[in-house]
């Protein structure tokens, strides 16, 4: 035991014990949510050991309309087995929320460690008329406008204040790519050149292709333990040293598209710039959002920005931000990182962002 | 018979009629529409909404004012559909924009007709085309979609 | 100047694939060919129905495949006055969870061929499924159950599956 | 280390099975206007902001707590949403507290609210999936098959039903803000309603409703400041409980669920809670069909197993029979329904009687109080437990 980092006064240290994710794959069409569900969780419990039995909280995160039937989650906790009767909830988020309520619920000490997890697949539906019921239902939602629609419009607002070009979106994708190359669960992964790249037509301009995520079908898990008992279970916890989320307006009209000021907020609030920072997993779906978030989190040049390949690589729909907490995690585990943060987001254009610090000791 | 490897799926429908209640906010603005013109709500500091809510968008605070806005407005940025989908307001290649109405200060989505990016640009000056009044209903699809002011950017 | 604009139309289709996973497949195969298809928990031995893949209580898969018998018992059971939306069935009529022997879980089916008045807990009941042409992958194989004569079930045997 | 926290500030709408004036915005807003300037405060004063429904199927907006952020003015804040089926709007209100209780926030919004007339409720809650049964039962269907359960268990007498029916439709007219106001209810009425699913009458279930119920809860020091500012004392928490059972597994008892009983255990032991019928002054619990009052009078405890009717039956949860433990003032879930804020009116029911600002429908010196939702199968509990005194 190597004791804990410095936290803000009167919090818990809680740590990231485990972590699994299922294969990120374009369309699982064999498996129902609990079969996707079952090898990843009893992979999180395996890698430390422990069983369902012996975590104090369930927390998971996912949301109904992925395959048009209401009350999913409840179905899913049959990947658990809830049974003697658990503490329990559920977010209608990504599961970097639901890892956030279970890090508020050992800030009180009465339990020591919780499961997280979330699901959702891409497959079943057509993801682009689905996330148009996240708009506003009298202006926006009737006009069906598809995400990647709605970040080309973010995409142009911020060439137009000439901070990037569409040569700089491809110059992420193609180092996410190419980061990619190294993470088994990547999804899409190559080593391409920036100029190849943007040989590629308009999906929407002004962006092409490669600054889209994929598509794709997915689950996670994660293991918080707090004190002791994180080192118990780990040899090198990844002690959330920060955690704060933010959201803006739904009216996409009334934000400045090319600032994301609720991660710069949440990051502040998280204590990002206390300290050096030696990696970020981020979750920019789009490639231009990445750039946003670096400038929105004051990310230095030498920061390694998503060595998984981000969500560029795999961005299975209501994971893909725990997951970014996940491989920070590992980094901080192997001792490749001591310091990293984790970024999730959620909504149309970055609405909503959530920022984790985590440190090793 | 070897149960493994049977593999069924099934087409699955949801669809539901939705009729929603607008409330005096909105339904002014879509009251608006129908009668061919474009409106705005005041909101905190005085700064002029549109579309409407019943609250301002960053604060929270109670809208006031009702107010008539444009109908002519500037892009403040723009993405361009080259295969529109099917549930897309236009089915030939158009420009997704935000447009700001003149008297407004934020910006409205809708979309216009352009067969290359390179017909529709940041700062450019646009105006709706409602669709004939007798099929307007008081909704967004009233506008059919925005054109350029004096034919160019 | 009409009247103000209060209400809006907003229709909604949205188009999915469903998905019913390997152990409801297993499930539905079995229905498929008239039978009823139970998976046993590796961990509490327990045979679930209607499986989705995993064990409720242990959270490991069920991997064993049990052919389950055709005939059951009545645990509880509701009569239905009411109409609505996707409801195909003349009114009133009986839904009753039915445990069918050899399994540990009940299920809600139809019950026809019996009055109304005489439905009760514990009536033995056999299912009736559809013409063999017409078998298919769901459980509208299964027509309904009706009474197959076998005296009452008594409380005690079926008292945990209500 | 738990901090304490109270309910310092509370709003609801009027539920109705229309609110055809309003847009979802503004429905909710009502609430949450009401709530934060109840508590003295404006949205400037409020740190996080936590929102709950069912599914997002009956008003058709997927996660619409993102369109909903301005008007919530959440703004800059952390917000969340938890959906927990007819449990969350107690899960919810419990989510909001351990914001307070952890020591992360002093002021935390949280709402929870449905617009089922933007639908029909009976939609969502019975989308037909691919390859099951054309037999679809609805909710009432599923849960008829228990209570004739409980019925058979109990020994209890047919009539117990249709006599808390009645009781909590007495309650709700003396609450202004209940959807169903029925002043000539009685046995005879409940009775000659149509038996909707045998043995449940249509008045013996719940209506659907519109309707949104705001908290706000704070820390030590804002109760303290809202007290000062408002003259409206706190409803201090003395407990929150939430625990989860699977649907349907083998020798299951949906009667009387483990889940349930754990959850009020855990609640009782925080809260010192002995003897919940003597112990608490009153109690707001999720009833949506009539004989759910039996059934959950024993599942927390209030008597032995299998006599939750006898309760019933005596008077003892009626305010207007002057029972010891009135169970539903408000006129509970089988006066409004709005079902996503559903759980949440409970537990704000029991903030505004240990406030003593229930009007007609107060219990007189009520001190402690229970609240409680439940959903899905009978499978997802939450419940709390507030108070006069600082715990």
């Amino acid at each position: 035991m190597s004791g804990f980092p410095a936290l803000t006064s009167g919090h818990r240290p809680v740590g990231v014990v485990s972590f699994a994710q299922h294969d990120n794959v374009r369309r699982d069409g064999e498996h129902n949510d609990v079969e996707m569900l079952l090898p990843v969780i009893a992979e999180v419990f395996g890698n430390v050991g422990i069983t369902k039995d012996d975590v104090g909280f369930i927390c998971s995160g996912s949301t109904d309309y992925l395959v048009g039937g209401p009350f999913s989650f409840v179905g899913a906790l049959d990947a658990v087995g809830v049974w003697p009767p658990r503490a329990e909830s559920h977010v209608e988020m990504d599961g970097a929320w639901a890892l956030y309520e279970a890090w508020v619920l050992l800030q009180e000490g009465e339990i020591d460690s919780a499961l997280v997890y979330s699901f959702g697949r891409s497959s079943p539906g057509n993801l682009s008329e689905i996330l148009a019921l996240q708009l506003d239902p009298y202006y926006m939602a009737p006009l069906w406008p598809d995400p990647c629609s709605l970040a080309a419009l973010q995409a142009q607002a911020l060439i137009d204040t000439g901070r990037a070009s569409e040569a700089d979106f491809a110059a992420v994708a193609a180092r996410a790519r190419r980061s990619a190359l190294g993470n088994p669960k990547a999804q899409l992964a190559y080593d391409r050149s920036p100029e190849e790249l943007l040989r590629e037509d308009y999906e929407v301009a002004p962006l092409r292709r490669h600054a889209l995520p994929p598509l794709t079908d997915g689950c996670a898990a994660i293991v918080l333990a707090a004190g002791d008992r994180a080192y118990e279970l780990c040899e090198r916890p990844a002690f959330i040293t920060g955690i704060d989320h933010r959201v803006e307006t739904h009216a996409l009209g009334a934000r400045d598209l090319t600032r994301s000021a609720s991660t710069t907020l949440a990051g502040q609030k998280a204590g990002v710039g206390k300290a050096g920072v030696d990696v970020a997993e981020l979750h920019a779906p789009f490639a231009h959002q990445e750039l946003i978030l670096v400038d929105a989190l004051g990310l230095a040049d030498d920061v390694e920005v998503s060595p998984s390949g981000g969500a560029l690589a795999a961005n299975p729909i209501m994971s893909a931000g725990l997951i970014r907490i996940g491989e920070a995690s590992t980094r901080i585990w192997s001792g490749l990182a001591d310091r990293a943060v984790a970024h999730a987001t959620s909504g149309p254009c970055l609405q909503q962002n959530l920022v984790c610090v985590l440190e090793g000791v | 018979m070897a149960d493994e490897g049977v593999h069924y799926s099934a087409d699955h429908v949801l669809e539901y009629p939705y009729v929603r209640s607008v409330g005096p906010t909105v339904g002014a603005f879509l009251t608006g529409l129908r009668d061919g013109k474009v409106v705005g709500i005041r909101g905190t500091g005085g700064r002029v909404i549109v579309p409407p809510t019943e609250y301002d968008p960053d604060t929270g605070d109670e809208t006031t004012d009702v107010v008539d806005v444009g109908p002519e407005g500037v892009v403040t940025s723009w993405s361009w559909v080259p295969r529109p989908r099917p549930k897309h307001p236009l089915q030939t290649p158009f420009a997704w924009i935000l447009v700001r109405f003149d008297g407004a200060d934020t910006s409205f989505l809708h979309v216009m007709p352009a067969s290359g990016p390179d017909e529709v640009a940041t700062g450019m000056r646009v105006r709706p085309e409602f669709a004939p009044e007798a099929e307007r209903v008081g909704h967004v699809n009233d506008i059919l979609h925005f054109v350029a002011v004096g034919g160019g950017a | 100047m009409s009247e103000p604009v209060t209400m809006m139309a907003a229709p909604m289709r949205l188009d999915y694939v469903f998905t019913p996973g390997v152990a409801q497949g297993k499930n539905m195969h079995g229905l498929e060919r008239g039978v009823f298809i139970g998976q046993r928990c590796p961990k509490c031995k327990k045979v679930y129905t209607l499986s989705r893949g995993s064990c409720p209580t242990d959270g490991v898969p069920t991997d064993e495949i049990v052919e389950l018998s055709n005939t059951g018992t009545v645990t509880t059971y509701c009569v239905v006055n009411v109409p609505f939306a996707g409801q195909s069935i003349e009114l009133p009529y009986i839904c009753a969870q039915i445990l069918l022997d050899g399994a540990n879980l009940s299920f809600m089916g139809l019950i026809q061929e019996i009055p109304a008045g005489e439905i009760r807990m514990g009536l033995r009941v056999e299912a009736v499924w559809v013409p063999p042409d017409e078998l298919g992958p769901t459980m509208a194989s299964v027509k309904y159950f009706r009474p197959n004569g076998e005296p009452d079930a008594a409380f005690e045997t079926y008292k945990e599956y209500l | 280390m738990s901090e304490r926290c109270a309910v310092i500030g509370i709003g609801q709408t009027v539920a109705k099975s229309k609110r055809e004036d309003v847009s979802i915005a503004g429905l909710v807003r009502e609430a949450v206007v009401m709530a934060v300037e109840d508590a003295g405060l404006t949205f400037a004063d409020i740190d996080a902001v936590v929102v709950g429904k069912a599914p997002d199927m009956f008003e058709g907006v997927m996660m619409p707590e993102l369109y909903l952020a301005g008007a919530l003015g959440a703004v800059g804040k952390p917000m969340m949403r938890v959906h927990t089926a007819g449990s969350v709007g107690g899960s919810t209100a419990i989510v909001a507290s351990h914001l307070v209780a952890s020591g992360i926030h002093d002021r935390v919004l949280t709402v929870a609210f449905e617009k089922q007339s933007d639908s029909d409720a009976m939609w969502a809650l019975s989308v037909p999936q691919p390859f099951s049964s054309p037999l679809l039962a609805g909710a009432g269907g599923y849960f008829a098959p228990i209570i004739r359960a409980y019925m058979h268990r109990s020994g209890a007498p047919r009539d117990v039903g249709m006599k808390v029916a009645v009781k909590d439709r007495l309650h709700a007219l003396k609450n202004p803000y209940a959807h169903l106001h029925l002043p000539d209810i009685s046995l005879q009425m409940v009775e000659d309603s149509i038996m909707l699913w045998d043995p449940l009458h249509y008045l013996e279930s719940c209506p659907s409703s519109d309707g949104a119920a705001a908290m706000v809860i704070g820390s030590e020091r804002a109760a303290a400041q809202a007290e000062t500012d408002t003259g409206r004392r706190p409803a201090w928490i003395h407990g929150m409980a939430m625990r989860s059972e699977p649907t349907m597994f083998a020798g299951r008892d949906q009667v009387n669920p483990q889940a349930g009983r754990d959850c009020a255990a855990d609640l009782y032991r925080q809260a010192g809670i002995s003897d919940p019928r003597a112990d608490f002054d009153m109690a707001e619990v999720y009833v949506p069909f009539s004989w759910y009052e039996p059934m959950w009078l024993e599942n927390l405890g209030f008597c032995a197993e299998g006599d939750g009717w006898k309760l019933t039956e005596a008077g003892a949860t009626s305010l207007i029979d002057g029972g010891d433990i009135p169970w539903n003032c408000s006129g509970g879930v089988l006066s409004s329904n709005p079902i996503g804020a559903s759980g949440m009116l409970r537990f704000l029911e029991t903030a505004l009687q240990i406030r003593g600002e229930a009007g007609e429908h107060q219990v007189p010196d009520a001190r402690r109080a229970l609240g409680q939702a439940y959903g899905g199968g009978s499978q997802f509990f939450s419940m709390w437990v507030v108070a006069v005194d600082k715990p």
